[in-house]
């Protein structure tokens, strides 16, 4: 990895990182996005990069002599890379899936400037999930159905992502005062999350601090 | 050709390639394709394993399999047929034989492009000399060509004796060629096992490890167990496998406590002949193992007397020696080698042990090299339906990994159904008389309808089932012509085409592995006209119609007569 | 009671094992459908012999309602249920479906598997931007531990070629060591086996 | 394999699609109408006439019961169905590894949890006994889930109800695959589930 040169990465924000910080990068985000209940705003300058960085890989191994074993490593290092974005890119795509109406909503809902959680591509796709399913849906029984029962009412069938449950987290930035509600009724209380330290939280609380890499799931 | 430096003449030339590999049914072909296999994946070569039962999957398989293919890795098969002939390949193929079936064929061995022959040069070929065997140019193309004599016809007297001269210097040579061949290929045998010959490369790879030996060791006492190399030879393989050993053990001798359990630990040991008794009960395994049931000749009431006898003198009450050695007490279970040595010196079983080898991993599994081989050979021939022949030659391919110990128990458990089978049909042919001895040779058939028959459909029971039942015999005969006869024994095949299966093996008394059926069936066949299939590797097993048996053995008798 | 032929389409659909889909329950799909009419058309006559003063109706339009909308959910879920299992078996199978199991599909649902196959294939093709060339998120699903694997052919496959122009014949009982990423799918669908 | 990567147990979420809590909703609780509802006598074979009286009494599946008696109405009022009532409960408090669950009902828990929202006076101790009785046989399910590797278990999975089998399995899974990884077998590349289901059905249709 460290011997290919990831300069030509186009996107300005990652062009200063190397390779393997980018690939940290991207294992990070895979493992959030893996233990995280709901779907994460998506990185997709990362995934090109590394996209870009493996088909450099391939060229340069389709070019090495026959049984050259640096060849077999570097192949190797492709397949281990692919499968980390396959994956993170997977886990993604049957969140967006799974709660498609949720999502959409939430995107109509978006303001101007804020970014959205989904690329553009996989936006497009839950848009055709949803239609799709939608179609599916009228063809078969709505469209046959008495008039006021005709509609699929996004907000009653929505499936959405379960927040409360608990997750396993370690924190990478020291956070002070971070409200928790503690079992029982004895209301909120606010801890103090060290950096290292390992914890098991509800999502809910944590979600905030994910976003901005204090903590990663694990 | 024969390879001498099988490293650079054979792996460095296959390792950036792809590679057919053809595996004939035997466990030391298993073994050695084990090892191969974990060559070719430590260095990334790509390879196709194809199972292979006889002649004609030999053909079919390359056929099939060999578009694209420049190497062709042959084990324990091809290298008694003539290859170039047989398979008819483009002139890049190249062909790595590595094949303990003897003799060689001679196109094979005097190919020096297109076969090469992994076999250690130690062994004893007597290879004839290639200018007996062939004549280069002219006088090829002289004996059918009377046409071409357009010399002038002054000259053509002279040219005639001269002509005349040279057809007859021709003949004698043809002759005396003929006879070479004849003594060449009179009889087949067997040469330095394939695993051996492989491990040999991993060692000279420096790739070797316990694991590779054990199979290497496996190899060899296939080799042993079902009488395909003479105890000579057996003992200097096992004392050049016993060095490997030393040196890949030496670190357990010093600081046994360090190694982790899981790790594999091999070492030399004197051997019982008592086939799977650590698997079984004592008495069990005395039963079923040919020699010590010959010895006390175990199907007579006498013989079942003297061996409680014998278990008494050696101090081992009944009880203990009929349950699961396993849970025999612990003091009885580390006395009784000394014990049981000791008593069968007493009761003239003087050649009950041999020099072999075991293998310890984990906390549980202690197995001797002799199990190994009856487990992987039951398993690779098990007849239940449950799956194909080619199916259970991998599941038997399975069942040497060490990850695989499950399938391995399976195959223990298969083994003693073929020894009890084995050991059944023996006391049954014993009793009733059923052993003929035909004059030159000794004769049984398995008659169809006979529930178990099935078991020897398979060669290597089959095999088993000969060399037991001939002890048997040579035991009970008074004759002591007995032991200086052959044995023939034909059993019921597949039922719906009526075909047999048939083996021949060399007399109890010879100490040589060497067997003259190959060309006696081959012969016998032809004179009768009978049906026969000569298609196992092993010339001495044929198939053939079961009407054609009687004519067919008729001729056989009067041919070894 | 109301509602009752609306379930058992769903009770259809949970007795089937999963992986499998049983027929499609047209037929079933209709009566409902038709429990349906029935309820709306007697509810809307209720409704305007209220407007008209007749009393004590209400009860009954009360129960019919909540039928309807019962009806609709089961109906509802029997298609998103259907659809579910049939969009893990693009993931499972691959993009074509066993003659068997399309057999027991309606129509519509055949449109919908290969929009859906459409789609996610646009997706696919387009991750890395338009110079990437796209990532088959259908291989890959193990973390890779070698880069060759051993291979057992489970069935007659017939000829296969690999991503260098190889051809290999899968035949029954022949084993392989392949790169891992070209066989991957072939274990998947039950083809070749992994040996380990 | 798709699934293994987000695994909520969405299941057991109520959910407008979700089969369990559609059949959830379709169990029985006894109900006694306060009004008569007109034309729809046929709704109780045991009725005479085209109405249904008020005073009759039926058992009507929970989302027709939830629908006829609210705050708002009380078109019925509802009993609660006899596993819920103090006897059963009784027996649960005393020994509930003993009791078959799959019998009471198959969503045991989970209907017990629809039924608080009528509001009865013993919704409290319901509650409790579910909870008690979840704790207590939790401990018993994942240690069997634990301790049978390739067992036939359905004797074990008889008696629970869906949830407690969901758990179940989930603990099975976990322990097969820390088999897998301790023989090493994590790593080997399978068939996917669905293809070999599809296969084992296909070779018995065969047969």
């Amino acid at each position: 990895m460290d011997d290919l040169d990831i300069e030509e990465g186009s996107d300005e924000e990652v062009e200063q990182m190397t390779a393997a910080e980018a690939l940290a990068m991207v294992e990070k985000a895979w493992l959030n996005e893996k233990f995280s209940p709901e779907l994460l705003p998506h990185k997709q300058d990362l995934v090109d990069v590394m996209l870009d960085q493996l088909n450099g890989m391939q060229e340069n191994i389709s070019r090495a002599k026959k049984g050259d074993l640096k060849a077999s490593i570097h192949k190797m290092e492709i397949d281990r890379i692919r499968y980390v974005l396959a994956s993170y890119l997977r886990i993604r795509l049957e969140k967006i899936e799974k709660f498609v109406h949720h999502l959409l909503e939430e995107e109509a809902e978006l303001g101007e400037d804020v970014p959205s959680r989904m690329s553009p591509e996989e936006l497009q796709h839950a848009k055709n999930f949803a239609a799709n399913m939608e179609t599916l849906f009228n063809d078969v029984v709505l469209r046959h159905m008495p008039r006021n029962l005709k509609k699929l009412e996004g907000s009653k069938v929505a499936a959405s992502p379960n927040k409360d449950s608990y997750v396993f987290l370690q924190v990478q930035e020291q956070v002070d005062q971070v409200m928790v509600d503690t079992a029982g009724d004895q209301g909120d209380e606010a801890i103090d999350l060290e950096k290292g330290s390992q914890h098991i939280m509800r999502y809910r609380v944590v979600a905030p601090l994910i976003n901005n890499d204090a903590v990663t799931l694990i | 050709m024969f390879v001498t430096d099988i490293r650079k003449e054979f792996y460095d030339k296959v390792v950036h390639e792809r590679v057919l590999v053809l595996v004939a049914f035997d466990v030391d072909a298993l073994c050695a394709c084990k090892i191969l296999q974990y060559l070719f994946q430590c260095d990334h070569v790509q390879y196709t394993i194809v199972p292979i039962t006889g002649r004609q999957e030999l053909e079919n398989a390359f056929l099939e399999h060999s578009e694209q293919v420049k190497y062709v890795v042959m084990i324990n098969c091809g290298g008694n047929i003539n290859i170039l002939e047989t398979l008819q390949p483009a002139e890049h193929v190249i062909f790595f034989i590595a094949d303990s079936h003897r003799p060689v064929d001679l196109v094979n061995v005097y190919n020096d492009d297109q076969v090469k022959l992994l076999m250690p040069t130690t062994d004893d070929f007597d290879i004839p000399a290639y200018d007996d065997l062939f004549k280069d140019d002219e006088s090829d193309d002289d004996s059918g060509n009377e046409s071409d004599s357009s010399a002038p016809s002054g000259k053509r007297r002279r040219l005639d004796e001269e002509v005349l001269e040279r057809r007859r210097e021709r003949r004698l040579w043809e002759e005396k060629r003929k006879q070479i061949l004849l003594d060449y290929e009179e009889f087949s045998t067997y040469g330095t096992s394939s695993a051996m010959i492989m491990f040999d490369l991993a060692w000279k790879m420096s790739k070797d490890s316990n694991d590779l030996l054990w199979w290497g060791i496996v190899g060899l006492t296939d080799q042993y167990i079902n009488n395909r190399v003479e105890r000579g030879k057996y003992m200097t393989d096992v004392g050049d496998l016993h060095k490997h050993t030393l040196r890949l053990n030496h670190r357990n001798e010093d600081d046994d406590n360090t190694v982790s359990v899981d790790c594999m630990r091999i070492y030399f040991d004197e051997e019982l002949k008592l086939a799977l008794y650590r698997h079984w009960s004592l008495f069990e395994s005395l039963k079923h193992s040919s020699y010590p049931a010959c010895k006390f000749k175990m199907w007579t009431v006498k013989g079942q007397q003297k061996m409680h006898e014998f278990l008494a003198d050696m101090g081992l009450p009944l009880v203990q020696v009929k349950q699961k050695f396993t849970s025999m007490d612990m003091g009885l279970k580390e006395s009784f080698k000394g014990l049981f040595t000791a008593s069968c010196e007493k009761y003239g079983l003087d050649d009950i042990s041999f020099g072999s080898f075991i293998a310890q991993y984990g906390y549980k599994n202690k197995l001797c090299a002799a199990d190994v081989v009856y487990a992987v050979n039951g398993l690779m021939e098990c007849v239940e339906a449950e799956k194909s022949a080619t199916g259970y030659f991998l599941e038997a391919l399975d069942c040497l990994s060490r990850q695989n110990v499950k399938k391995l128990l399976r195959g223990l458990d298969l083994a003693k159904r073929q020894l009890t089978t084995i050991m059944q049909t023996v006391h049954s042919f014993i009793d009733m008389k059923q052993i003929i001895s035909a004059g030159p040779f000794l004769y049984a058939y398995i008659p169809e309808g006979h529930p178990d028959v099935k078991f020897f459909s398979r060669p290597n029971c089959l095999g088993m089932l000969a060399y037991f039942m001939q002890e048997a015999y040579v035991a009970t005969s008074r004759s002591r012509r007995s032991t200086l006869l052959p044995m023939v024994v034909a059993a019921p095949l597949n039922a719906e085409t009526g075909s047999a299966l048939v083996i021949g093996i060399p007399p109890k008394a010879e100490e040589s592995t060497k067997n003259f059926f190959g060309r006696a069936f081959e012969q016998a066949a032809i004179q009768t006209n009978s049906r026969t299939l000569h298609d196992n590797f092993d010339t001495s097993i044929i198939e053939m119609k079961s009407e054609d048996r009687s004519k067919f053995f008729d001729a056989l008798i009067s041919l070894l007569s | 009671m109301y509602g009752e032929k609306a379930v058992e389409l769903i009770r259809q659909l949970h007795r089937s094992p999963d992986g499998s889909l049983p027929p499609f329950n047209e037929d079933g799909i209709r009566q409902v459908l038709e429990e349906m009419r029935v309820l709306f058309e007697q509810n809307q006559a209720d409704v305007n012999k209220t407007v008209d003063g007749a009393p004590g109706l209400f009860p009954g339009v009360q129960l019919r309602h909540a039928a309807l909308e019962r009806n609709k959910r089961c109906l509802l879920a029997y298609m998103f249920n259907r659809m579910e299992r049939l969009r893990a078996m693009r993931w499972e199978f691959g993009s074509v479906l066993p003659p068997d199991i399309k057999y027991n599909l309606s129509e519509q649902e055949i449109q919908w598997f290969s929009r859906y196959n459409k789609s996610l294939a646009a997706y696919m093709r387009s991750i890395g931007g338009p110079s990437g060339g796209g990532l088959d998120l259908t291989q890959d699903l193990k973390p890779p531990k070698s880069l060759y694997i051993e291979v057992r052919c489970l069935m007659d496959h017939g000829e296969f070629e690999t991503e260098d122009g190889t051809i290999l014949l899968l035949k029954k009982d022949s084993q392989h060591f392949l790169q891992r990423s070209q066989c991957e799918h072939l274990i998947r669908q039950g083809v070749l086996e992994h040996i380990l | 394999m798709f699934a293994p990567c987000v695994k909520y147990p969405t299941r057991l979420r109520e959910n407008y699609f979700s089969i369990d809590d559609i059949l959830t909703t379709q169990e029985k609780v006894p109900c006694k109408f306060q009004s008569s509802v007109l034309g729809l006598g046929f709704l109780d074979p045991g009725a005479e006439g085209t109405d249904l009286a008020a005073g009759t009494a039926m058992e009507l599946p929970y989302w027709l019961a939830r629908a006829l008696c609210s705050r708002k109405r009380r078109i019925v009022t509802v009993e609660m169905p006899k596993p819920y009532r103090e006897g059963y409960r009784q027996i649960l408090s005393a020994d509930a590894n003993v009791v078959d669950l799959h019998k009471l009902g198959p969503y045991y828990y989970a209907f017990g949890i629809y039924l608080q929202s009528f509001g009865q006076p013993d919704a409290g101790e319901i509650s409790n006994t579910l909870l008690q009785t979840f704790s207590t046989r939790f401990r018993r399910i994942m240690d069997s889930a634990q301790n049978c590797l390739n067992e036939d278990t359905t004797a074990v999975t008889g008696k629970l109800d869906e949830l407690e089998r969901v758990l179940f399995r989930v603990g099975q899974e976990g322990l097969t695959a820390f088999h897998c990884w301790q023989s090493g077998q994590s790593a080997k590349i399978v068939p996917s589930t669905m293809v070999t289901n599809y296969r084992k059905r296909k070779r018995q249709d065969g047969d």
